[in-house]
């Protein structure tokens, strides 16, 4: 058996990292484990769009006396990957700063439990029995 | 290099299932933080030293001090399981 | 013509100043946004006038096209760039604290960026800028309901925009390069296979998120419920928009394929149906309004689904349209939070705000003079006139969501202006909320009187937005194949 | 059942995702944009670093961006978390070794990041890098004497400073050459310190911009209430 | 100026008075008068009726989106115009003095009772001027919303029967946008002439579409009948002058955009040629017997009503279903008939209507049961009502005899029994039900709170008294209106009903009113004589009388009034399980079945998974 080529690796790897990120956003129970999976998604797409600009025997894109004249590494998508990454930094942080409040507010991160104190405090606030009552159907029947 | 990639992305996944799968919420925030490191491994491989250096300040150093700092204030600091908040103590954050 | 970064440079210039500003001396702080806003809309005007029926492109730093971020200045670009300074404007929150004035300048620019930007990269760090500067404002009122609302709403659209970072990633392998002219050039080759369309695909979903699309618009109900009034209309009118907007641009310039415009289509109609049923059933209005701007986004999606101008035209009718009325809808549902039963009478004691309600209800259900209907009329026409079923059954599917629509409206409006039970405890509108709803209902009557110079105009956009030849040569000089 | 479907979802996305990959290049991509820039890059900007140009110059719109969500989420978490009392009962002190490697960490952070920062355009690293630094640079003593608090006016002052001073090389470039954020100022030699123009006064601009925001967001985070018994 | 540009600005004027002094009983002469000025100017265009003229245009014309807007009127709109605006004077005149004061005084809103029947006005003139199908659909939803303003305006229990309205007006009016969008993306134009061009073209598929979409959108406003149930409760629930309106002509609005689309732009041959599969029926047979439908059982519906308001709404819908069978018959007899009974009809049932509402003014119900016996106080109202339902049931020497032998005569001549029975029978019903009307009403004993009841003011009689001269005036000389209907027929394509003064000459048995109102009276001046003559009456007071051996006395109720017709209604009882209400139920509940389901998905908790899931189906669908 040969083992895969490497590209396969390095693909499958990062379109991994996405699809475990994905699945971790949605299995995920807890709020901040949510946070956790998404940062592995972010990895991933962003190990993806480094390989976008891989080179096979290319130089990392810095000159130096050592560096002139070989082929070099795509220098763009690194530059889009630094930014994705400090993106991705401040998402979670507000995120992790939201999450504090919320679990300061209701007690819990679990993803049900949140979802159901934030549609009761809403209804709540609009005046709203905490259940569904029944509207009445708008035609009647006649009588 | 070969080799060098696969186990860094043997280490990379299986980080990233122990951040989905880790009993208590500390080890998956370590853990996350390996994947960031794992990452920047494989970025100085792939000849992104910027990115490389990036991911390890602000995807394994910064992140991973935030994730934690909010663990404590949530009162999950701790290796019990991850729903029962513990009593916060220790003061060696990241 | 470069002066155009302005409009995104100086409210980012203002957002960074303002807290400081404020801190100074607050009256300084509370009209230094809105003055650097009023220039940019004053700069942006004469930019348009100048530009007439050419278009224009910058390259930023003065690199070339292809290596550097361009900006595309057409007729479209610069209507959703103009619209951006003056719908922040009328929504201003002037109660707010620095922060949000801070946030809310923040926004103004990502979303000028998004309408101007002609680079794929570029516009998605827009729309991050759009989203992140959304959450803080969602949240900031401190209710624990819309901290919980943001927290839901940022991982959902976080998701969406790692997704939508996925497409990119995926162009950029494929083809090497972000310039929407220039991908416009390689897309028939590079982007021809399956991979073009999952790229479409992926992006459509991320950047949906804030369109309100349809599987990824579960945060629309909860949002605008608890996000403030101002916001929630700058949301669903504007920001919507320009997701629109960056999704259209897309379609048109790159990925010009039947099977992207049929799942756009699709992803539609389902979105109409969802969303006009939700309502159907709400139980307060603030989410009757968010259900109800889910299926009109819908209503949008289908429209500019159809190919070339037609599709354009429609669209962009339908998207303006909302843009006026779900604001003011708003911002007048504001003080008639409460449970729908509980406003019984309401319009009785505020005449005004009840006559405005039903101009702009009348306008969303299509009643004929109104602008409303002739934008429900154009996509109705180009659907009908595309051949096979799938276009007709959103027609009807249209149809019959706007008999729904309208019969949830007026059961609204009939308990507004019905008799009512006992003075309920309700602060009257602001002066503010009412003139600036006044001002919309202006502006949607003088639509109806000058209907004529107006689809001119529309058709004039919507020809020039489709002309790739054109979109290319501006921003590409001299085009490398 | 949930996790189940959800499992074969993600499954499907990442067989599928998978299967479209098999088609992408690797090792040789098309780098359209990518050669242009590496050919034009050292003459255009001057600076050794090519993501340095790339970031700083021909995308630096994104960065000015990339700038303003890190301000964005900062403000945002400001908002969420403000607004509020300070902790009533703050951490005890972090004991003798936390506050005396504080103390020590603290002008060797510094110092690390400023050079993080400063060479930017010559090595890896730069404004984002050197920012983060600078934050745990100033972040690291609060660990230790949680009872101090980080001046809030002077991090607006130097946040806004530092991102308005970013904005306003962009606008000295579009007055004085007619675009926005043009390199200015000589380029210098390939490789020295002081080269590349106006790139690392925007290096600057953003580390100091990140370094306060972070360090701002940290000290918010940190004086966060646990939860109200 | 055209002549018809001055009769939009006065209708306009109208509106403006109304929407400034309308609150006003005492404006309500001047409205009366403007409505009054309305008719005046139509006059000035009589030339459309007598056939001189076929068209006058209206001055101004828009173009939107590529499409020509324009107005005008020809014989048909003059036609369908003089009806609305007689009926909108008789009750404006009606409304303008102590019926708006008492309205007023009881917390009627009289200003937007006004402003409605304005608007109503305004926006049917508009609707029938229509010269292409994009204003015609302008029209039609501004007559839908006026109808739903004027229906609502009584409030309380009206506003629900409104609402219901609305659904309903709204999904004809979709189904009417939905084939006018189709139209206009197949021939890029709403004229009608590229309209009726299309039509030639069409597969038989597409041209059902079109038809049953076109019939849908027009016969919910007639309530044709799947779609009956709202319009009952609806006209009767509205203010007495404005149900006496809207029963009058509104529906008819209805007929006009069959009149105008199916049989002028379509053709009735059009219709011949869409055959139903597996029968012998084609599209027009259909439209012809949901008609015959409509006519039978909203009929027997209203038979059953113990509110008088009710049984005459619910009599409204079965006559629009003569009026339907004679259109569809398409001959110059049928057509004629149909087109005289929407004339005949409105004359009658505004008569019945106001004069209900004149009872309901004075005692204060409408309830059948609570009333009887009023004929000895209002001996006037009395007389209008009777004249009114000789007319509703179609008897000579009304008018309604007349448009209903001709649709008889051509049912038989053209050989179409069954139609003709299902028209009989439905007469039948009429007859039956409006005898019950005046027996409840002015006939028996009166009650005892009634004693000090009034005739009806002289403000509230002048108009229905001239509503009844009419009414008898055109029964005895049909060929007045019959000369107006000729150029209808011309410009509808239809052919020309050859007629005379007195009715029509057919080869085999024809028609003259003077001469079978002239035996009538005869008739009636010999029972007259041989009753004076014999001089053998004698005046008894009601409660002289006794029964199983007492004497009445007035706590005694010997008035018959519950439970009319037990016989009959133990006979067809059955009938009345109300398939068609369970079926609008059952589409009420699946859409909040549908509606709690989609609200519980935008509950999930874990929106993401839809996220994904779609992502994973749009990939796979990409691959």
């Amino acid at each position: 058996m040969t083992p895969p080529p490497i590209e396969f690796l390095l693909y499958g790897g990062a379109l991994a990292l996405v699809a475990l990120g994905l699945a971790g956003l949605v299995m995920a129970r807890h709020l901040f484990r949510s946070i956790l999976a998404l940062g592995i998604l972010e990895a991933g797409a962003n190990l993806l769009l480094v390989l976008a600009g891989y080179r096979a025997g290319g130089v990392a894109p810095i000159l130096t006396p050592g560096t002139l004249g070989q082929p070099m590494v795509d220098p763009v998508p690194q530059a889009l990957v630094l930014t994705a990454i400090v993106i991705g930094v401040g998402v979670q942080a507000l995120a992790l700063a939201l999450a504090l409040r919320v679990h300061q507010a209701y007690g819990t991160l679990d993803v049900a439990e949140v979802r159901g104190r934030m549609e009761a405090d809403t209804d709540a606030a609009a005046g709203l029995e905490p259940e569904t009552s029944r509207d009445l159907p708008a035609v009647e029947r006649p009588s | 290099m070969y080799w060098m990639v696969l186990l860094v992305l043997f280490v990379t996944i299986t980080a990233a299932l122990a951040v989905l799968l880790a009993p208590n919420l500390l080890a998956a925030v370590a853990a996350s933080s390996v994947v960031s490191l794992a990452l920047s491994v494989l970025f100085v491989i792939l000849r992104a030293p910027d990115v490389a250096l990036t991911e390890a300040a602000v995807g394994a150093g910064l992140s991973g001090v935030i994730l934690a700092l909010a663990l404590r204030r949530l009162g999950l600091w701790g290796l019990g399981d991850d729903n029962r908040p513990a009593p916060a103590e220790g003061s060696g954050d990241a | 013509m470069n002066a155009v970064v302005l409009a995104v440079a100086l409210p980012l210039l203002g957002a960074f100043l303002t807290p400081s500003l404020a801190r100074l001396s607050l009256p300084l702080g509370r009209l230094f946004g809105p003055g650097l806003l009023a220039f940019c809309l004053w700069l942006l005007w004469g930019i348009a006038r100048a530009l007439g029926d050419a278009t224009a492109g910058v390259a930023l730093g003065g690199f070339a096209p292809p290596l550097g971020i361009a900006f595309h200045l057409d007729r479209l670009a610069l209507l959703f760039a103009l619209a951006v300074p003056a719908m922040v404007l009328a929504l201003w929150p002037w109660g707010g604290r620095p922060r949000e004035w801070s946030l809310t300048l923040v926004l103004a620019a990502a979303a000028t960026g998004l309408a101007l930007s002609g680079d794929l990269f570029n516009l998605y760090v827009f729309y991050e800028l759009l989203a992140v500067a959304s959450y803080g404002l969602i949240a900031a009122n401190q209710r624990p309901a819309a901290q919980a609302a943001a927290l839901r709403y940022l991982l959902l659209s976080a998701a969406g925009s790692a997704l939508a970072l996925l497409g990119i990633a995926l162009v950029y392998t494929q083809t090497g390069t972000l310039n929407l002219a220039q991908l416009a050039l390689l897309a028939p080759v590079s982007l021809d296979g399956p991979l073009g369309l999952a790229a479409f695909a992926l992006l459509l979903l991320g950047i949906g998120v804030k369109a309100e699309a349809f599987p990824v618009n579960t945060w629309v109900p909860e949002v605008y419920a608890t996000a403030p009034s101002r916001l929630a209309g700058l949301l669903a009118g504007l920001v919507s928009k320009l997701a629109v907007l960056v999704i259209v641009r897309l379609l048109l310039v790159v990925f010009q394929r039947p099977e992207a415009t049929q799942l756009m289509l699709v992803l539609g109609v389902l979105g109409i149906a969802w969303g006009e049923l939700a309502a159907w059933r709400a139980r307060d209005l603030s989410r009757q309004l968010a259900w109800s701007s889910v299926g009109q986004l819908g209503i949008v999606f289908v429209a500019f689904s159809l190919p070339g101008e037609t599709g354009v035209l429609a669209g962009l009718a339908v998207a303006l349209h909302h843009l006026l009325v779900k604001p003011a809808l708003f911002l007048l549902a504001r003080h008639w939070n409460g449970a729908l039963e509980g406003l019984r009478g309401a319009a009785r004691r505020a005449p005004l705000a009840g006559a405005l309600f039903a101009l702009f209800a009348l306008s969303l259900v299509g009643v004929p003079p109104l602008p409303g209907f002739w934008a429900k009329f154009v996509t109705l026409s180009g659907l009908f006139a595309q051949p096979g079923p799938l276009c007709s059954l959103a027609a009807v599917v249209i149809l019959t969501a706007t008999l729904v629509e309208a019969a949830y409206l007026f059961r609204t409006l009939t308990l507004l202006f019905g008799p009512g039970g006992e003075e309920p405890r309700m602060a009257p509108h602001g002066a503010l909320d009412l003139g600036t709803a006044t001002a919309f209902a202006g502006l949607l009557l003088a639509g109806v009187i000058w209907l004529q110079p107006l689809t001119g105009d529309l058709h004039g956009i919507a020809r020039q937005a489709v002309d790739m030849d054109t979109y290319v040569d501006t921003d590409l000089p001299t085009p490398r194949p | 059942m949930r996790n189940l479907t959800t499992l074969l979802f993600a499954a499907g996305l990442g067989f599928l995702l998978l299967v479209l990959a098999a088609g992408l290049p690797y090792g040789h991509p098309p780098m359209l944009v990518g050669q242009g820039i590496l050919q034009q890059a050292p003459a255009t900007t001057g600076a050794a670093n090519i993501v340095t140009s790339v970031v700083l110059a021909y995308r630096g719109l994104d960065t000015l961006g990339e700038l303003s969500i890190l301000f964005a989420a900062a403000a945002g978490a400001g908002l969420v978390l403000g607004g509020h009392r300070r902790r009533r009962r703050p951490d005890p002190d972090g004991g003798f070794i936390l506050i005396a490697g504080a103390d020590l960490m603290f002008p060797l952070l510094l110092v690390v990041g400023l050079y993080v920062i400063l060479h930017g355009h010559l090595t890896p690293g730069g404004g984002f890098q050197g920012g983060v630094i600078l934050a745990a640079a100033f972040f690291l003593p609060l660990l230790g004497r949680p009872r101090e608090a980080l001046d809030h006016t002077a991090i607006s002052w130097i946040e806004g400073l530092a991102g308005a001073a970013f904005i306003a090389i962009g606008l000295w470039a579009l007055f004085a050459r007619g675009d926005f954020l043009a390199p200015m100022l000589g380029k210098g030699v390939l490789g020295q310190l002081f080269s590349a123009g106006t790139l690392p006064l925007l290096y600057a601009a953003v580390g100091l911009k990140v370094g306060a925001e972070l360090s701002g967001l940290l000290a918010d985070l940190a004086a966060t209430e646990a939860r109200d018994p | 100026m055209t002549p018809l540009d001055t009769l939009f600005i006065l209708s306009a004027c109208t509106l403006a008075v109304a929407w400034a002094f309308g609150r006003r009983p005492a404006a309500g002469g001047l409205i009366a008068v403007l409505y009054g000025g309305q008719i005046l100017a139509l006059a000035k265009m009589s030339g459309l009726a007598s056939g001189a003229l076929t068209m006058i245009a209206a001055s101004p014309s828009f173009e939107v989106l590529g499409q020509a807007l324009s107005w005008r009127f020809d014989g048909p709109a003059w036609f369908f115009a003089l009806i609305t605006l007689g009926a909108a004077f008789a009750s404006a005149w009606f409304m303008a003095g102590e019926w708006g004061e008492g309205y007023r005084r009881k917390g009627g809103r009289l200003g937007l009772l006004q402003v409605a029947l304005a608007l109503n006005v305004s926006s049917m003139l508009l609707l029938l001027a229509s010269g292409d199908l994009l204003s015609l659909f302008i029209g039609w939803e501004l007559m839908s919303w006026a109808s739903f303003l004027l229906m609502l305006s009584a409030g309380g229990v009206a506003v629900r029967w409104a609402f219901k309205y609305l659904i309903y007006a709204l999904g004809g009016a979709m189904a009417l946008l939905g084939a006018l969008a189709w139209i206009h993306a197949q021939a890029g134009s709403l004229q009608y002439a590229a309209v009726a061009g299309l039509f030639a073209t069409l597969s038989p598929g597409q041209a059902w579409t079109l038809v049953l979409a076109f019939a849908a959108g027009f016969g919910i406003k007639m309530a044709l009948l799947p779609f009956h149930l709202w319009q009952g409760p609806a006209y009767a629930e509205t203010p007495g002058p404005g149900s006496a309106f809207l029963g009058a002509i509104s529906s008819r609005m209805g007929l006009f955009g069959i009149l105008v689309v199916l049989v002028h732009l379509a053709g009735l041959d059009l219709l011949d040629r869409l055959l139903i599969p597996f029968t012998h029926l084609d599209a027009r047979d259909l439209l012809g017997w949901v008609g015959a439908f409509t006519l039978i059982v909203p009929t027997f519906i209203a038979v059953r009503q113990h509110d008088a308001r009710h049984l005459l709404a619910w009599h409204g819908i079965g006559q629009g279903g003569y009026m339907l069978i004679g259109v569809m018959q398409g001959d110059a007899l049928g057509s004629a008939g149909g087109l005289l009974h929407v004339f005949n009809y409105a004359t009658y049932q505004a008569a019945l209507f106001l004069v209900v509402t004149a009872v309901v003014h004075r005692t204060g119900t409408a309830d059948l049961n609570k009333l009887g016996g009023l004929v000895t106080r209002m001996p006037l109202s009395f007389l209008v009502m009777l004249v009114g339902i000789i007319g509703l049931a179609g008897l000579p020497p009304m008018n309604g005899f007349v448009s209903k032998w001709l649709i008889y005569r051509d049912l038989i001549s053209s050989g179409r029994p069954l139609m003709f029975v299902a028209t009989v029978i439905g007469t039948l019903g009429t007859i039956i039900s409006v005898y019950k009307l005046i027996h409840n009403t002015f006939l028996g004993q009166l009650r005892m709170e009634h004693e000090d009841i009034r005739e009806a003011p002289w403000s509230m009689l002048a108009p229905m008294l001239g509503l009844i001269v009419i009414v008898f005036l055109t029964g005895l000389m049909p060929g007045l209106v019959l000369d107006w209907i000729a150029p209808v027929q011309a410009a509808l394509g239809l052919p020309v009903l050859d007629h005379s003064l007195g009715g029509v000459d057919l080869p085999n048995g024809g028609l003259d009113m003077l001469w079978v109102v002239g035996l009538l009276f005869a008739g009636f001046g010999v029972g007259a004589l041989l009753f004076l003559a014999g001089n053998r009456h004698r005046y008894v007071h009601p409660l002289d009388n006794y029964a199983g051996g007492h004497f009445l006395t007035t706590e005694v109720r010997y008035h018959y009034s519950d439970d009319f017709y037990p016989g009959l209604m133990h006979l067809i009882g059955g009938w009345y399980r109300g398939s068609i209400q369970w079926l609008e139920r059952a589409l009420v509940s699946a859409l909040d079945f549908l509606a709690q389901w989609s609200q519980a998905w935008f509950r999930s908790a874990q929106p993401a998974l839809w996220l994904l899931g779609v992502t994973v189906f749009a990939l796979w669908w990409v691959v």
